[in-house]
């Protein structure tokens, strides 16, 4: 590790980077901004405008894009979940630099997780009444309903996470309202509750972050798996899996961990001093977890595959047919394979785990695998369901698209707005990291 | 904060909420409107619906119906229970025909042609102008004695409409009133006088038949009277505890009836009269036919062995004997002949061949098999008249000048006749047209004026229904609901012609209206007719019920009286060769069958869009034509599902997207007629090929009828892309037992079980 | 022990389903004799007459997404000339054991006291889970708010509501027309007889293969056709149990030869 | 910045109370007593000449709809009764002109709720019930909410036979 780094040091680089932005970072931040209006929110706009209809949806494939999309964004929220919970009570080592980065993508892909079950939904502006609250019309939900599971696990998860996101963050924003001004010092005053790194504040801190783990840490099991039962409670072939709870949860890990990867090595390419804290040491860690869950997923893939033909009724067989080897979804399978377990396997060689160019691109390529695997099962087992006459196939059309990237760009565009604003690094724990120091620092800690 | 801002931020917030007060006010919609009857029609109830009986006139079954209506508009047709021809039963056309009253694309008004004609380009005048520029040409006519010179073409009217342009027509002094459809079905009355001395259709009692032996009859779909036979056909199938009927249909392209058959026996296009009589042939052969005159019989018969006829039909000598046997053996059987059979050049014969069929096996006055009806109460057309009302004729009239003045009524015959008769061109020479139609379709774009009449459930009117169902049927229509646009009915109209022209014509149609005429015209009926003032005791009386009931019909069973087929009245129309066809063999080596879609007919409905979204029932096409290629075929020229097709027989080519199916032989490409209107409105504008076009100006050698199925068509493929759509992806099972299905055998075992 | 567990099991049925009648006032059954359907469409467009279903044209339904409640499907058999064409009539099959009323959050589809299968509009928020659910493809989503040129709007149904964009529909048994029944019934302090509600598919069926009733009613003729041997329903085997019994098509196998050649 | 600031801050409170004002007006500011084309009476009619309810709307025992008078039976009184007064010759008018009476609706029901008066007729309730005091009333204001919540605290209250059932009232 970096033992030489001091607490200056450290401070120096995380607020000089959160304070100094130059031209550039401006010109990409409002490019991303821009786009997520154009690309985001005028076609979803326009949806709401002229109907459910401007969708490549059909009958009987109501499910499209932006359920995949749903679905992969709660998988990329939740890599910030198993980081911070489940790593942080097995005392993982190899968190500290990363985790907060991480619950941020967390926090902001769930805000996209909710924004697409509305841009889904065929009335919006109705949504509240999937929630429970008592009204005089004697309306109640349907807990039986796989979507009011979801409604609960998606919210659980959104609150818990923004909780332990801005939980751990206090001592940070404690230490940065004492070296800046302005509009942010006003911030992070208010932000910080008066926290004075008293022993006792330290400790209650502690044991907090503590608790909301172990209180979060079923989350990384649950909220997936009730994802994947909006699927697996149906009776239609290609959704009816027992084993789509684990197989997605796996798959929801792997791509949690691509995106965090993606996230620091652009942060470490743009900014020189993020290499600094996040190092080969970190890459070899996660590349080591990424070569874990993709062989978890392929075993999952495998199985479904195996169960499918094992049953061998004609429903099973055409949907995996259709899924396998039929034109175009044949080369997408492939592409899926390719990308989520032949090429995760070179990870086994750790040149690659260190080298954060190999690792990057490898990541694209899971990003891309896991959005197929959705895309794979959400419309397509649809395509294929029991009465031959009402197949039909389906493509995206130039909204679905369109909301697909600008969703990215929406993503990325939250998310550098926000480590301008909030540390992408966890300051306390970074000096953690650097050990105690053996002078005085001239920062607070 | 300082108080200036303060002040600020609470002054926008007043304004917001005072702007947003207001713009609540005045968005939020004005109260809806409560509007009372003026005065309240008799037994109106709002939001309680009302229902009148009336006549369908979508085809020529003249089905029963009721009519919903609600707060004065139509809502809703279905069949009148009491009806004895739909049972109340309906077809899909019979549905639709509430997308006719409410059509957006009607003649709102009488109108005036300002343009050059067939440009489309009309000035809306009122009626009395309408119907005084008609009277003024016609005079002129008569003032000229040139009174022969006024035409008028209408569709196939039965009731006293009919009688009332008779009486005009005669009274005018023109003999000259047609009548013209596509499918008017007289082969059929030909057919059955000459072999029966039945100048009718009879009732083809379908229900009780145990054998059905349909030669191309898609009674199913549109076939004489579709509701019906289709019940019958219910009724035939599962009806209690008799036996289960079978049904053979023979035919070359597999039609919603041939789907539904037992055996399919795909016969080469053509020669449907050959093998009727080579089953004849193999019944006197087997010594089933006991009739005094089995030795002529065998005489006349000799030339089609099941041998011989199998190597001209292609269908196996063995099934033809089989066939022979069980339409003999089986009691009740029928034998029914129509659609594509009456559609070749020797359309009659073939159809004369049925009937033969139906006397040597006794089918003919008996249950369950051919039941003339009795005479209708009212004299009709009759069939003598059947040369005369030739469309071509009407051309050739035309165009040697002496159509003076065209008066066209529910018919739209430049769209239904062949390129090749010209009849665009014979219009043209017409110095003077005016169209009835309440529609601007292809007839009614070439008039000079245009007098609206109303739509069926908007008029009065009667029919008389043909084929009936073995009993006297009359029929009754009455207006459901007020006219939707200014339109008139078509009787109402030639009365007031009749007033504008005065003299002896308007002596003789001298009438309030048309409902007057009609209820007069009733009255004699109740007068000369016992049966039908049974039970009543005033003519009030009689006519009220006839309004509540829908009209008045025989309850009794039909009577059965046997008529016999003999050797001498068929000798010289029994068909001897395969029909014959135009185009040479190698040019164009397939056969084309064209066909009445299920819902546009002979392309009325067209305009209609339920029927344009309906699929087709064996294809399941809509929107738009094709063509039916058997797979083999197609794989041949390199045709996929969908791509464009060039069809073109000699007198020239259309194109439209291919469908590949099965259930058609690999030398026969079939395309259904009805779609490919130039006009007709936003519905059916512009929309698929109209396979009319491409036939020959071919006629029944005997009848004079236009033979749909006369020419060989050779197919090109043009492109890829032949915008076809339909539902249904895949017509596979996969073995997933979603149409699950017992063997007749089963079927016989459980059948005693089975409560019905 | 066993006493407990029953009855929370009981319990728990109860808060599963609510609206979940134990016992059906009435039990509306449709029979459909496949062997007296002849696939004329009369159904699929006496049901657009009477449902205020819209006309979406030609693209949209390229894109399958006509509005049909009752469709009939096709499927064919075999190559020329031994070709075997089959007929279904599909329509909702008001599931007693629905996976569409398991998927919707906020209950816009459940199960009446009828036994029917009901879909309210207003409440639906449009998640398409019920469709999606729908082993038999027969709901219909508004993806648009469809409109009649005029007059073509004057035909609309008053007693049924004309759904809006982003809502999802399906067959009713022509709700409608049983509440009317209902209405009549009660009128006269009876129950409704056999054959006094008619949907409106089954009033068109020239062929008479479609049958209406309510099945609580031994006496009716959809529970004497309901006790036929042969009766199916369509896929059996996901135990939706279904309210719509079909009777097997009486037709010989498929490949068996033509008749004339064993003479 | 600051005024930019400030301008923002003040478009932002202007939307805000924008969207309750039309809200608050939308629910408590709609108009339940709107002017008619006549100035007809309920109090004279149904309250001083005790005319029964289902005299002039006559439909409410035997259809959904309740239905309002035709001008015939209006003019069939009024022609002997006052029929100089201001009131009656519009009536009159209308009646010469052969048009209805652009009446407007105060109880207005969506169209996607089924309600019939024939059955709350039957089940013996009174037309007050649902809308108030009319025979004290000279113009007509809605005294019910029409909402959801209020049919069903009725539906509740009566334990009407599946009373609580989405069906009974919609599609």
């Amino acid at each position: 590790m970096a033992n030489k780094i001091t607490y200056r040091e450290i401070n120096q680089d995380i607020i000089g980077f959160m304070t100094n932005t130059g031209i550039w970072y401006y010109i990409v931040l409002g490019f991303m901004a821009l786009g997520a209006l154009a690309l985001f929110f005028a076609p979803w706009a326009y949806q709401i405008y002229t109907g459910q209809g401007v969708t490549g949806l059909n009958v009987p494939i109501f499910w499209g894009v932006y359920l995949v999309n749903f679905v992969f964004w709660v998988g990329v929220a939740h890599a910030g979940t198993l980081i911070s919970a489940m790593l942080f009570i097995t005392k993982t080592p190899w968190r500290r630099s990363i985790a907060r980065g991480a619950e941020t993508m967390t926090f902001f892909a769930l805000i996209l997780v909710t924004l697409f079950i509305f841009i889904h939904m065929g009335r919006p502006w109705n949504f509240y009444w999937s929630f429970p609250y008592p009204n005089q019309r004697l309306l109640w939900t349907n807990f039986q309903s796989p979507l009011m599971f979801d409604v609960f696990a998606i919210g659980t998860y959104f609150t818990s996470s923004a909780i332990f996101l801005y939980f751990g963050m206090i001592p940070d924003l404690a230490a940065l309202k004492h070296h800046t001004t302005g509009w942010r010092k006003w911030l992070y005053t208010t932000l910080s509750l008066g926290w004075r790194g008293t022993d006792r504040q330290w400790h209650v801190q502690g044991k907090a972050t503590m608790f909301f783990s172990s209180f979060i840490m079923p989350l990384v099991v649950s909220v997936h798996s009730i994802v994947s039962w909006d699927f697996a409670l149906s009776v239609v072939p290609g959704y009816s899996k027992t084993i789509f709870a684990p197989y997605f949860v796996t798959g929801a890990l792997l791509s949690g961990f691509a995106g965090v990867v993606l996230m620091l090595t652009l942060l470490r390419w743009f900014f020189p001093f993020v290499r600094k804290y996040v190092t080969e040491y970190h890459y070899d860690s996660i590349g080591k977890m990424i070569l874990l869950l993709s062989l978890v997923w392929s075993y999952c893939t495998i199985m479904e595959i195996l169960t499918g033909l094992y049953a061998n009724t004609s429903e099973e067989m055409e949907s995996l047919k259709y899924k396998i080897l039929t034109d175009p979804y044949m080369q997408l399978f492939a592409l899926m394979m390719f990308s989520n377990t032949i090429l995760p396997l070179v990870l086994m060689i750790k040149k690659v785990r260190i080298t954060p160019v190999i690792m990057f691109f490898i990541c694209i390529f899971v990003m891309v695998g896991m959005w197929l695997e959705r895309y794979l099962i959400i419309p397509n087992a649809l395509s294929r369901k029991f009465l031959p006459w009402m197949w039909y196939d389906y493509f995206p059309s130039w909204v679905e698209l369109s909301i697909t990237a600008g969703a990215f760009m929406f993503f990325i565009a939250m998310f550098m707005a926000s480590i301008k604003i909030f540390p992408v690094f966890s300051l306390f724990e970074l000096k953690e990291d650097a050990g105690i120091p053996m002078e005085k620092p001239h920062g607070e800690g | 904060m300082k108080r200036r801002d303060f002040l600020k931020y609470l002054g926008s917030g007043i304004v917001g909420t005072g702007v947003g007060l207001a713009f609540g006010k005045v968005t939020k919609p004005p109260g809806a409107k409560l509007i009372p009857y003026l005065i309240p029609p008799e037994d109106v109830i709002p939001g309680v619906a009302t229902w009148y009986a009336s006549l369908c006139t979508q085809c020529s079954a003249g089905c029963g119906i009721l009519v919903k209506v609600m707060e004065g508009r139509a809502k809703k047709i279905e069949g009148n229970p009491l009806h004895p021809v739909n049972k109340g039963r309906l077809c899909a056309r019979g549905n639709a025909a509430l997308q006719a009253l409410y059509n957006p694309d009607r003649i709102k008004g009488p109108m005036k042609r300002t343009g050059e004609r067939g440009s489309g380009k009309y000035k809306e005048i009122s009626w009395n102008e309408a119907v005084s520029i008609l009277g003024r040409n016609l005079s002129e006519l008569d003032k000229n004695g040139a009174t022969e010179g006024l035409y008028v073409l209408t569709s196939t009217l039965r009731g006293h409409l009919n009688t009332l342009i008779r009486e005009f027509m005669s009274s005018y002094g023109s003999p000259n009133y047609m009548q013209y459809e596509l499918f008017q079905h007289r082969n059929l009355i030909y057919a059955n006088r000459v072999s029966m001395g039945l100048d009718a259709i009879p009732h083809y009692d379908i229900a009780n038949t145990r054998y059905l032996l349909s030669f191309g009859a898609d009674f199913s779909s549109t076939w004489l009277s579709p509701v019906n036979l289709s019940h019958g056909y219910g009724e035939m199938r599962q009806g209690g505890a008799r036996r289960r009927g079978v049904l053979v249909q023979v035919e070359p392209r597999l039609s919603l009836t041939g789907a539904n058959a037992d055996e399919w026996v795909p016969v080469r296009p053509g020669t449907e009269g050959v093998l009727a009589l080579s089953i004849a042939h193999e019944i006197v052969a087997g010594g089933y036919y006991k009739g005094a005159d089995a030795s002529s019989w065998k005489e006349l018969l000799s030339g089609f062995s099941p041998e011989h006829a199998a190597r001209v039909t292609e269908v196996d000598a063995g099934r033809i004997h089989h066939i022979a046997k069980e339409f003999v053996k089986t009691r009740p059987s029928l034998a029914i002949g129509g659609d594509n059979l009456s559609a070749y050049r020797d359309g009659l014969s073939c159809l004369v061949a049925v009937n033969i069929l139906n006397h040597l096996a006794g089918n003919i006055g008996r249950k369950g098999g051919v039941v003339p009806n009795p005479a209708g109460l009212l004299k009709g057309r009759t069939g003598t008249e059947l040369r005369k009302d030739r469309i071509t004729a009407l051309a050739k009239s035309a165009l040697e000048g002496d159509v003076k003045t065209l008066i066209v009524y529910n018919t739209n015959p430049v769209f239904t006749t062949p390129a090749g008769v010209k009849l665009e061109r014979a219009l043209r020479n017409v110095p003077f047209i005016a169209s009835l139609s309440s529609f601007m379709d292809e007839t009614t774009a070439m008039a000079d004026l245009i007098l609206p009449s109303h739509t069926s459930l908007e008029d009065w009117g009667d029919d008389f229904a043909e084929p009936s169902t073995g009993v006297r049927v009359a029929t009754l229509m009455q207006p459901a609901v007020s006219p939707v646009f200014d339109t008139r009915g078509a009787g109402d109209i030639f009365i007031s012609l009749a007033k504008a022209l005065g003299g002896k014509v308007g002596e003789r149609l001298n009438y309030k209206g048309f409902p007057e005429y009609l209820k007069e015209s009733w009255r004699k009926i109740y007068a000369n007719n016992k049966e039908v003032a049974a039970g009543a005791l005033t003519f009030d009386g009689f006519w009220n019920r006839l309004l509540e009931h829908g009209g008045w019909w025989q309850t009794e069973e039909p009577r059965h009286k046997p008529r016999s087929v003999s050797v001498r009245r068929v000798k010289a129309h029994i068909p001897t060769s395969p029909s014959e066809f135009e185009g040479d063999e190698g040019r164009y080596p397939l056969y084309l069958v064209t066909y009445p879609h299920a819902g546009y007919l002979d392309g009325r409905g067209a305009n209609l869009p339920w029927l344009q979204e309906m699929p087709d029932p064996m294809t399941a096409v809509v929107w738009g034509s094709w063509v039916e290629i058997n797979p083999k075929t197609a794989r041949k020229l390199g045709i996929k599902q969908g791509d464009l097709v060039t069809v073109e027989s000699p007198y020239g080519g259309i194109d439209l997207p291919a469908f590949l199916y099965e259930g058609i032989r690999p030398d026969t490409v079939a395309v259904p007629i009805g779609q490919g209107h130039r006009l007709y409105g936003r519905y059916a504008e512009k929309r698929g090929v109209n396979p009319i076009e491409i036939l020959p100006v071919a006629e029944d050698k005997r009848s004079g009828e236009l033979a749909l199925n006369s020419t060989r068509v050779r197919l090109e493929r043009k492109g890829a892309d032949g915008k076809l759509v339909k539902m249904g992806v895949r017509t596979e099972e996969l073995g997933r037992g979603i149409v699950q299905t017992i063997t007749p055998e089963e079927f016989e075992r459980i059948a005693g079980k089975e409560e019905a | 022990m066993s006493k407990i567990v029953k009855k929370v099991k009981e319990r728990l049925r109860d808060f599963r389903r609510p609206g979940y009648y134990k016992e059906f006032e009435y039990n509306w059954t449709m029979v459909i004799d496949l062997d007296k359907c002849n696939g004329c469409e009369a159904c699929v467009v006496a049901c657009h007459a009477e449902n205020n279903l819209p006309i979406v044209g030609k693209d949209e339904c390229s894109k399958s997404r006509a509005f049909n409640w009752i469709r009939i499907e096709r499927y064919v058999e075999g190559e020329f000339p031994n070709v075997k064409v089959k007929f279904i009539p599909i329509m909702c099959q008001h599931c007693n054991s629905a996976p569409c009323e398991l998927g919707c959050p906020v209950y816009a589809t459940y199960h009446n006291q009828d036994g029917l299968n009901v879909q309210v509009y207003n409440r639906c928020v449009g998640t398409f889970t019920c469709a999606t659910y729908c082993p038999y493809d027969v709901r219909r989503f508004n993806w648009f708010t469809y409109k009649w040129p005029e007059p073509l709007d004057q035909q609309l149904n008053p007693d049924v509501t004309v759904r809006e964009m982003g809502v999802m529909e399906k067959c009713t048994f022509c709700i409608q027309r049983i509440r009317v029944a209902k209405d009549r019934a009660k009128d006269e302090n009876r129950k409704v007889r056999d054959g006094e509600v008619v949907p409106a598919c089954v009033q068109s069926c020239p062929t008479g293969a479609l049958v209406f009733g309510d099945r609580n009613d031994p006496k009716s003729r959809v529970a004497k056709l309901a006790k036929s041997p042969r009766r199916f329903r369509l896929l059996e085997g996901l135990n939706t149990d279904p309210s719509v019994i079909y009777l097997k098509r009486v037709m010989k196998k498929s490949g068996s030869k033509k008749h004339g050649e064993h003479g | 910045m600051d005024t930019i600031k400030k301008l923002v801050l003040c478009a932002v409170i202007a939307v805000v109370t924008f969207g309750i004002g039309y809200k608050v007006s939308d629910a408590y500011f709609g108009n339940r007593t709107p002017a008619q084309p006549i100035e007809f009476s309920h109090k004279i009619h149904a309250g001083d000449n005790q005319i029964p309810c289902m005299y002039c709307h006559s439909y409410a025992e035997r259809s959904r709809v309740s239905g309002v008078p035709n001008v015939k039976r209006c003019i069939g009184c009024h022609s002997v009764i006052k029929p100089d007064s201001p009131e009656i010759q519009k009536l009159k008018n209308y009646w010469e002109n052969k048009e209805p009476i652009p009446w407007v609706k105060v109880y207005n029901l969506p169209d996607h709720v089924y309600f019939p008066h024939k059955r709350h007729i039957k089940a013996g309730l009174e037309c007050q019930m649902c809308h108030g005091d009319v025979q004290s009333m000279d113009r007509i204001t809605r005294v019910s909410s029409l909402k959801m919540g209020w049919c069903l605290s009725c539906h509740t209250r009566k334990k009407v036979k599946n009373g609580r059932d989405c069906w009974t009232c919609h599609i």
